[in-house]
């Protein structure tokens, strides 16, 4: 058998951190092969061993049975090692094309030739399929086209082998499945593939071997046929996950929390915006939201938070129509939690501390509040509870919160957002790039606070995190409401086809009415 | 009161805005390398007395001209290392070497003139001069018209050719946007961030010669008196790319002109000295929405993330 | 433990800094060795003229009283994302605010004098970042582009003011005298260094207090560091904006108010060297942080007073203080660059 | 080339082997510029010259200050005369108030004071009436002009340089009262007296409209007219010192302040003695002000317009003829 890559004894440590401290994989030449392992098992820096972008400390890498020293990433592309990075590497201000061709310029030295690199590229597009305006500007594209993008640089550079770094975790079910779908060819034209994920599921519809890393070390290779996911899921965590949400028997639903009508709001994104929405959340109920990413759903949440103008209908929270009384005050009512999208941007300042991100939000708080100064002991002994109930690891307060790993960062986030018991909570792709032991606490969380008789909006883009977990489900499509009712009242099929646009009939609509 | 438009004005504008484009050309290399340059003003300055020393003594205002690039480019190198290597605020590199520039060059000129006000009458560079003279209109705007002038409108062309024809403008341009992205793709990132900033330093310089070997025959000290901040909001103004930093100089040139040609009237001197600056300032307001410069710039950039 | 690894912290912050200066010295000998003068007696005159008794550190203080004001200016609109380079401008409107206040109210007792004085001269710092902080909130306009245009307008304008409406008649242009129940109290005889130096170390602790221990100081830093959370944390972005601005403007304002009031004591012409520009260095050198800038500004003045200091007992141009001062701006600069390595070897270590 | 100028002086010349090789202490003088320092082509250049010549020429051990603001002006005073200098000269109108502090403090030691009166009796007060020579130099203009339309470029709108333009236009006015005068200043900041640049582009801008001869009143800017004026092959004025050289033949006459003679009689009176505390005005009967030899443009000028102008001078010193000194009221 040939291996197109072997590693042996990898190691690269960060000052007395071991992100890698001792990995050995082989992949086998057209093979698609997974890596798994808890957030901050160390699989990213193994992949930047693998590009140049890291030297490693200790160990061999093997290309193609050939021993490979990589001094700068031109050096991996060189030698046909392609990677998706796990956060986009694009330049936003360019077109698309622009950044295809970017460092891998058509043949002449001096002259930028795009016409031709359009032509080779269209060429490409048409082979795998792949659509996408190349004139369009990045910045201005939905992270599903953005990703796609991301493979056609890959593509375009002829590489061999390929490395997906987490390409799933922002991805639609569609546009998952159209991903596996490139992958097969991909690997029908004779590249290798190497992809990291934290979804199981995904791991055992793909690959055809799957390698776990644990604490920075190769904990084994298998292959898939002789796994299932409860084990994988053991092997990583070391323990047993529930992997199944339970989701528990509700009562009735109490009063009505959230209610929108007809409800449009334009914006200020020239990609989105919404129209005649309808929808209402009640005590103890989990509304979830599903469509394309791009559909609205942000302006929407956004909208409830009060970062917009209504220009038409009514938002009503807890009883009052809160329209234009700019809810950026929302923080004052500490009635609403919200787990934003984007935590690095959105949810968390880089630069502060973890103490400091502990109370962002809340810094008005009169319970952290000494007359007008913030408490220290206070402030303190909040982040301390947040930390300890929901077992965010971390090494001291006061370390910086870009030294925690993604999934500490989401659970101080949830912890934190959580912590009055708000009786709505907005939750937005909750559970993005996090393990499958965060995903299992995340989930656990937001059921004992629905069952506390909180309602929660939740947006994501995992149909099985959806359906799952929502009491009523609502689809959404460029910005309208193609049906809601509840999970079980439609058929997958159904779903997709609502979120491709087609309104749901008359039945499900009456059945909301009765609901 | 003079015409709006006629060769004198067209004449004015040019010579007023001939060194804010370069410099803001300057400027711009900088800012699409990802580094921001406050220290414009003090390069010119460099390059105004370098010039002119170097004009002094060869007796050539062409040498004078290398001179002025030579010592942007020294500075290049300087704020290069300091914000690159050294990953120091850029900011801080940019205001000392303008603090630097002022006191450099005063005391040099009394080191080497035993003069701390100017250096002695030195070899200009000259205009196109008669040549065409004949052309009716056109003839007056050429004859006056500086070979400096000539070759930075040639250098502003020749740098939108670059940024937008060329792979390594496509790269260099890159590089201010997204680093890490340019890195991923094997650019050389360092070396493009050398590269734009020194260049546009050697333009900044360049942009000094036109002050004192230009425009005039001498260095007198501080002669920017502030320039190089106006071609830094010229090239923001003209939304960090080459065509709009000329248009934007020219704007500016050519409400200064105007102003300058509005002789004789009863209004205080003092209020029709800021006309220059509040048109800009309603041009802004009017013609003008939240331009972004490239998105890197002024940030840090390390290899190791 | 934990009070070992803060003095470590200390150590590693300022150790760098001191080697900085130190090697901007040294490269300065050179030059002073270059043009035939003994460095040693050199730097003993700067030390003397800028620390060497009462009256030298009481100038060497004067100096750095419009560097704290500036600096404090520059660092509150740095934190809410904003760069003032508009500060000169917005010194100079300050300025001319407080002489009019000081010469035209009279009757008035000092405590109220005074106060209405320094708050009107804010009042006029504000009114001139207010411009910036609009254009950019409302239309997007890049505040580099807006203050240095109205920089120029302020000149212009408290030109104006001086020579044909608040003109004492004379040679110079000037205005009235204040009266004296504005003037800020001078603190050592015929130093100039007055009150105004005081009021810039308390503002210091105060912005230092609001920034790092209130929640609107919290809102201000989190919107600086990344104004994209700021709505999902209940902060109204363009209100801080605005705020920090005008704040930034206010502080500018005190620079003119402190020379004004409490060295002049009358607005003169043209009376800065550019204060609001090496404030932006001080700033900066001074982290950004309330209480970092104060030995910055310290370190400025005691360079610009021990600069003259050297010309007087040495025959070096006042030039050299100034290239000291640039050297000593890179090299400090430079060192954290140091210090960061220091503190990743510490890391190592531990 | 700056030396040559005091050099020429008749005065200067006269009084070299009074004190060349006294015997005896030295005189220690501290000078102390104005804000712009050294190299301001104005009067710190000049008192610096005529304190320069003292020092080669008289027994005198001189010492330099350049202050860094207005501020610090009072506190270096002091310093100089702390440090046991028998003279401390300040140059500048701004250095007024301080030196009447300064003064007070040390009743011993010797002030001057150039451009500003201070009426203490160790103070000498050395002040020009640059209107009258600025008036003289107006006159010239208006006998030389073709186009009956001049031009004035003061760096700023200030007091101090208004005596100068109004004089200047008043000598105009006085020959013909249809000639227009234009007054165009640079900025309004002090870098208006470091900007040839600027200063250029206005008198480029007012010779292309008729404008036919330009009174610079600068200090470092005015090189830019001269530049002008080669370009439009026009006339244009000196100031402070003799110009003429800067634009052979174009610059007509400039209009000189002796500043660095008085500063020189001032400091040779403290080595003889003879050093009283007054005002010292220097005018057009002494030659404290006055035209420049015309050396390169005699011709052009001619016997006619030359005789006129002394005329005109004997009219300002006598007195039939008033110049208005706009500061002083
Ligand atoms: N540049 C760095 N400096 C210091 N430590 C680092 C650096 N990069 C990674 N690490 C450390 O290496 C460890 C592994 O990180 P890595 O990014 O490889 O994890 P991962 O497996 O990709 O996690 P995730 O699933 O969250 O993406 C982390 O614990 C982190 O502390
Ligand atoms: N500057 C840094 N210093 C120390 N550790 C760091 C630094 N940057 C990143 N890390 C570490 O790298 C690891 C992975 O970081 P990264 O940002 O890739 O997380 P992530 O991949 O987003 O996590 P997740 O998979 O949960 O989304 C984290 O465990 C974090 O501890
Ligand atoms: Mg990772
Ligand atoms: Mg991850």
């Amino acid at each position: 058998m040939n291996y197109a890559l072997e590693v042996t004894g990898l190691k690269k440590h960060f000052g007395i951190v071991k992100a890698n401290d001792g990995v050995d994989i082989k992949v086998k030449e057209g093979s698609v092969h997974a890596i798994i392992g808890e957030n901050g098992a160390g699989k990213t820096t193994l992949v930047r061993n693998l590009c140049g972008l890291y030297s490693p400390d200790e160990g061999d890498i093997y290309l193609f049975g050939k021993p490979l020293q990589l001094k700068s990433p031109q050096d991996a592309i060189q030698k046909g090692i392609g990677i998706l990075h796990q956060h986009f590497m694009l330049v936003e201000a360019f077109t698309v094309l622009e950044n295809i061709l970017l460092g891998a310029e058509p043949d002449s030295k001096i002259l930028f030739r795009k016409e031709k690199g359009r032509k080779e590229i269209q060429e490409i597009c048409k082979q795998y399929n792949l659509e996408i305006d190349l004139d369009a500007k990045t910045g201005d594209l939905p992270v599903g086209l953005q990703q796609r993008l991301e493979i056609l640089k890959i593509l375009y550079r002829g590489a061999k082998l390929i490395i997906f770094d987490e390409p799933t975790a922002v991805l639609t079910p569609q546009e998952i499945d159209s991903f596996f779908q490139i992958i097969r060819d991909l690997v029908k034209n004779g590249c290798t593939i190497i992809f990291i994920t934290h979804k199981l599921k995904e791991v055992m519809e793909v690959s055809d071997e799957v390698t776990v890393i644990r604490d920075g070390k190769s904990v084994g290779t298998y292959c898939i046929k002789e796994v299932d996911e409860r084990i994988l899921a053991n092997r990583m965590v070391g323990r047993d996950v529930i992997l199944q949400v339970e989701k528990p028997v509700k009562g009735a639903f109490g009063e009505t929390v959230l209610e929108l009508q007809n409800l449009k709001v334009t914006g200020n994104k020239t990609q989105q915006r919404i129209n005649n929405i309808n929808l209402t959340i009640r005590e103890g109920e989990i509304l979830g939201i599903i469509g394309i990413a791009g559909n609205g759903q942000e302006i929407l949440v956004e909208s409830v938070l009060g970062f917009h103008h209504i220009d038409y209908g009514t938002i009503n929270l807890f009883g009052q129509e809160i329209n234009n009384k700019s809810t950026v005050n929302y923080r004052k009512r500490r009635d609403i939690g919200c787990i934003p999208s984007d935590r690095l941007k959105e949810g968390l300042v880089q630069d502060f501390s973890v103490l400091d991100n502990s109370y962002l939000g809340f810094q008005h708080e009169p319970s952290l509040l000494n007359k007008l100064f913030l408490s220290k002991n206070k402030v303190k002994k909040r982040a301390e509870e947040i930390v300890e109930k929901n077992n965010v690891k971390i090494s001291n307060l006061s370390s910086s919160i870009m030294s925690l790993s993604g999934g500490n960062q989401q659970k101080l986030i949830i912890g934190r957002e959580l912590y009055d018991n708000p009786k709505l909570i907005i939750a937005v792709q909750p559970t993005r790039g996090v393990d499958i032991g965060a995903i299992e606490f995340i989930y656990k969380n937001l059921l004992e606070r629905s069952a506390e008789k909180a309602a929660i909006l939740l947006v994501s883009n995992e149909l099985e995190e959806v359906l799952s977990l929502s009491d009523k489900i609502a689809v959404i499509f460029r910005g309208e409401i193609m049906g809601v009712g509840k999970p079980e009242d439609f058929t997958k099929e159904q779903i997709g086809l609502m979120m491709a646009g087609e309104k749901a009939g008359e039945e499900t609509v009456r059945h909301e009415k009765s609901v | 009161m003079s015409n709006f438009i006629s060769p004198s004005i067209v004449v004015l504008t040019l010579s007023i805005a001939t060194p804010l484009f370069i410099t803001a050309l300057g400027g711009l290399f900088n800012e699409r390398a990802g580094i921001v340059n406050v220290g414009l003003d003090g390069i010119m300055l460099s390059g105004a007395f370098t010039s002119a020393v170097v004009s002094y003594y060869t007796n050539s205002a062409f040498l004078g001209v290398i001179g002025a690039i030579v010592i942007g480019l020294i500075l290049g190198v300087l704020h290069a290392f300091v914000c690159i290597k050294l990953q120091a605020d850029h900011v801080v590199s940019g205001v000392a070497i303008n603090i630097l520039a002022g006191s450099v060059t005063v005391f040099l000129l009394q080191m080497i003139f035993n003069n701390k006000g100017q250096t002695p009458t030195v070899s200009t560079i000259g205009n196109l001069g008669k040549t065409f003279d004949s052309i009716p209109l056109l003839g007056t705007i050429l004859h006056n018209m500086s070979y400096l002038t000539i070759l930075g409108i040639i250098l502003v062309i020749a740098s939108h050719f670059f940024l937008y024809y060329t792979n390594a403008g496509l790269r260099l341009r890159s590089v201010g946007e997204n680093p890490y992205a340019a890195q991923s793709l094997g650019i050389n990132v360092k070396l493009y961030m050398y590269g734009g900033v020194i260049a546009g330093c050697a333009l900044a310089g360049l942009g000094g010669a036109y002050l004192s070997i230009g425009m005039l025959n001498v260095f007198t000290k501080n002669m920017t008196a502030g320039r190089g901040f106006i071609a830094l909001a010229a090239m923001i103004f003209g939304r960090w790319t080459p065509l709009g930093g000329l248009l934007a100089s020219l704007f500016f040139g050519y409400v200064m002109a105007i102003q300058i040609s509005t002789q004789g009237l009863s209004i205080p001197a003092q209020l029709v000295e800021s006309i220059p600056y509040i048109a800009t300032l309603i041009v802004l307001v009017f013609a003008y929405k939240n331009a972004k410069g490239p998105s890197h710039t002024g940030k840090a950039f390390s290899n190791e993330e | 433990m934990k009070k070992a690894s803060k003095i470590n912290k200390i150590i590693i912050n300022t150790i760098p800094s001191l080697l900085a200066v130190l090697g901007a010295l040294f490269v300065g000998s050179i030059i002073i060795l270059f043009i035939g003068e003994n460095p040693i007696e050199a730097y003993k005159a700067m030390y003397n003229g800028s620390f060497g008794n009462i009256k030298a550190l009481a100038n060497t203080l004067q100096r750095a009283t419009p560097y704290i004001f500036g600096a404090l200016s520059f660092l509150i609109a740095a934190n809410a994302g904003l760069f003032n380079i508009g500060i000169e401008g917005q010194m100079y409107m300050g300025a001319i605010f407080a002489s009019i206040i000081g010469f035209s109210v009279t009757g008035l007792p000092k405590i109220l004098h005074l106060p209405l004085t320094l708050v009107v001269s804010m009042l006029g710092g504000m009114m001139w970042a207010y411009i910036p902080a609009l254009l950019k909130v409302k239309r997007g306009v890049h505040e580099v582009i807006s203050t240095v245009m109205l920089n120029y307008v302020a000149f212009a304008l408290t030109g104006y003011l001086t020579v044909h409406v608040f003109h004492e008649p004379g040679l110079v242009a000037q205005t009235f005298k204040v009266n004296s129940t504005s003037i800020l109290t001078e603190l050592v005889a015929t130093s100039k260094l007055n009150t105004g130096f005081l009021i810039g170390i308390i503002l210091s602790i105060i912005i230092f207090i609001f920034l790092f221990y209130t929640p609107w100081g919290y809102n201000v830093r989190v919107n600086g560091f990344n104004s994209r959370v700021s709505p999902y944390a209940g902060i109204n972005n363009k209100r801080i904006m605005l705020l920090s601005m005008i704040s930034s403007g206010a502080f500018a304002g005190l620079i003119g108010a402190e020379r004004v009031l409490g060295v002049y004591q009358r607005f003169i012409h043209s009376f800065s060297p550019g204060y609001g520009f090496t404030a932006i260095a001080v700033g900066l050198l001074g982290k950004n942080h309330p209480l970092g800038i104060i030995p910055a500004a310290i370190l400025f003045g005691a360079l610009e007073t021990g600069g003259v200091a050297m010309s007087l007992q040495v025959d070096v141009p006042r030039e050299l203080g100034l290239i000291l001062q640039a050297l000593i701006i890179v090299f400090i600069a430079s060192a954290q660059f140091i210090s960061k390595k220091l503190v990743k070897m510490d890391e190592r270590v531990k | 080339k700056d030396n040559n100028q005091v050099n020429s002086n008749e005065n200067i010349a006269n009084n070299e082997n009074v004190s060349g090789t006294d015997e005896g202490e030295k005189v220690k003088v501290g000078l102390l510029t104005g804000v712009a320092g050294l190299g301001d082509k104005s009067f710190n250049d000049l008192a610096y010259d005529g304190a320069k010549q003292a020092e080669k020429e008289l027994n005198i051990e001189l010492k330099v200050v350049e202050p860094i603001d207005l501020a610090s002006t009072e506190g270096l005073l002091r310093d100089l005369a702390n440090a046991g200098n028998d003279m401390v000269i300040g140059v500048g109108f701004d250095m007024a108030e301080p030196m009447n502090i300064v003064s007070q403090e040390f009743p011993d030691t010797k002030f001057a004071i150039v451009d500003a009166v201070v009426e203490q009796p160790n103070v000498q007060s050395l002040t020009f009436k640059e209107h009258e020579g600025s008036f003289l130099i107006g006159a010239l203009t208006a006998l030389m002009t073709e186009t009956n339309k001049v031009g004035c470029i003061p760096a700023m709108d200030i007091p101090f340089l208004n005596r100068f333009t109004n004089a200047y236009e008043q000598g105009v006015k006085y020959i013909n009262k249809d000639i227009e005068v234009i007054v165009q200043p640079i900025g309004s900041d002090f870098s208006a007296f470091n900007d040839p640049g600027k200063a250029k582009n206005i008198a480029a801008s007012m010779y292309s409209q008729g404008i036919d001869i330009i009174y610079p009143v600068a200090g470092g800017s005015g090189t830019g007219l001269f530049e002008a004026a080669k370009d439009a092959n026009k006339y244009a004025l000196g100031i402070n010192s003799d110009q003429d050289y800067m634009a052979e033949g174009l610059v007509l006459a400039s209009m000189m302040k002796r500043v660095d003679v008085a500063v020189f009689e001032s400091i040779q009176d403290v080595v003889d003695k003879s050093f009283v505390g007054e005002l010292k005005l220097f005018g057009l009967e002494n030659n404290g002000v006055g035209l420049s030899e015309m050396k390169y443009t005699k011709d052009i000028i001619g016997e006619e317009v030359i005789n006129k102008l002394e005329e005109i001078k004997k009219g300002i010193i006598d007195g039939t003829i008033e110049v208005i000194d706009v500061t002083a009221q």
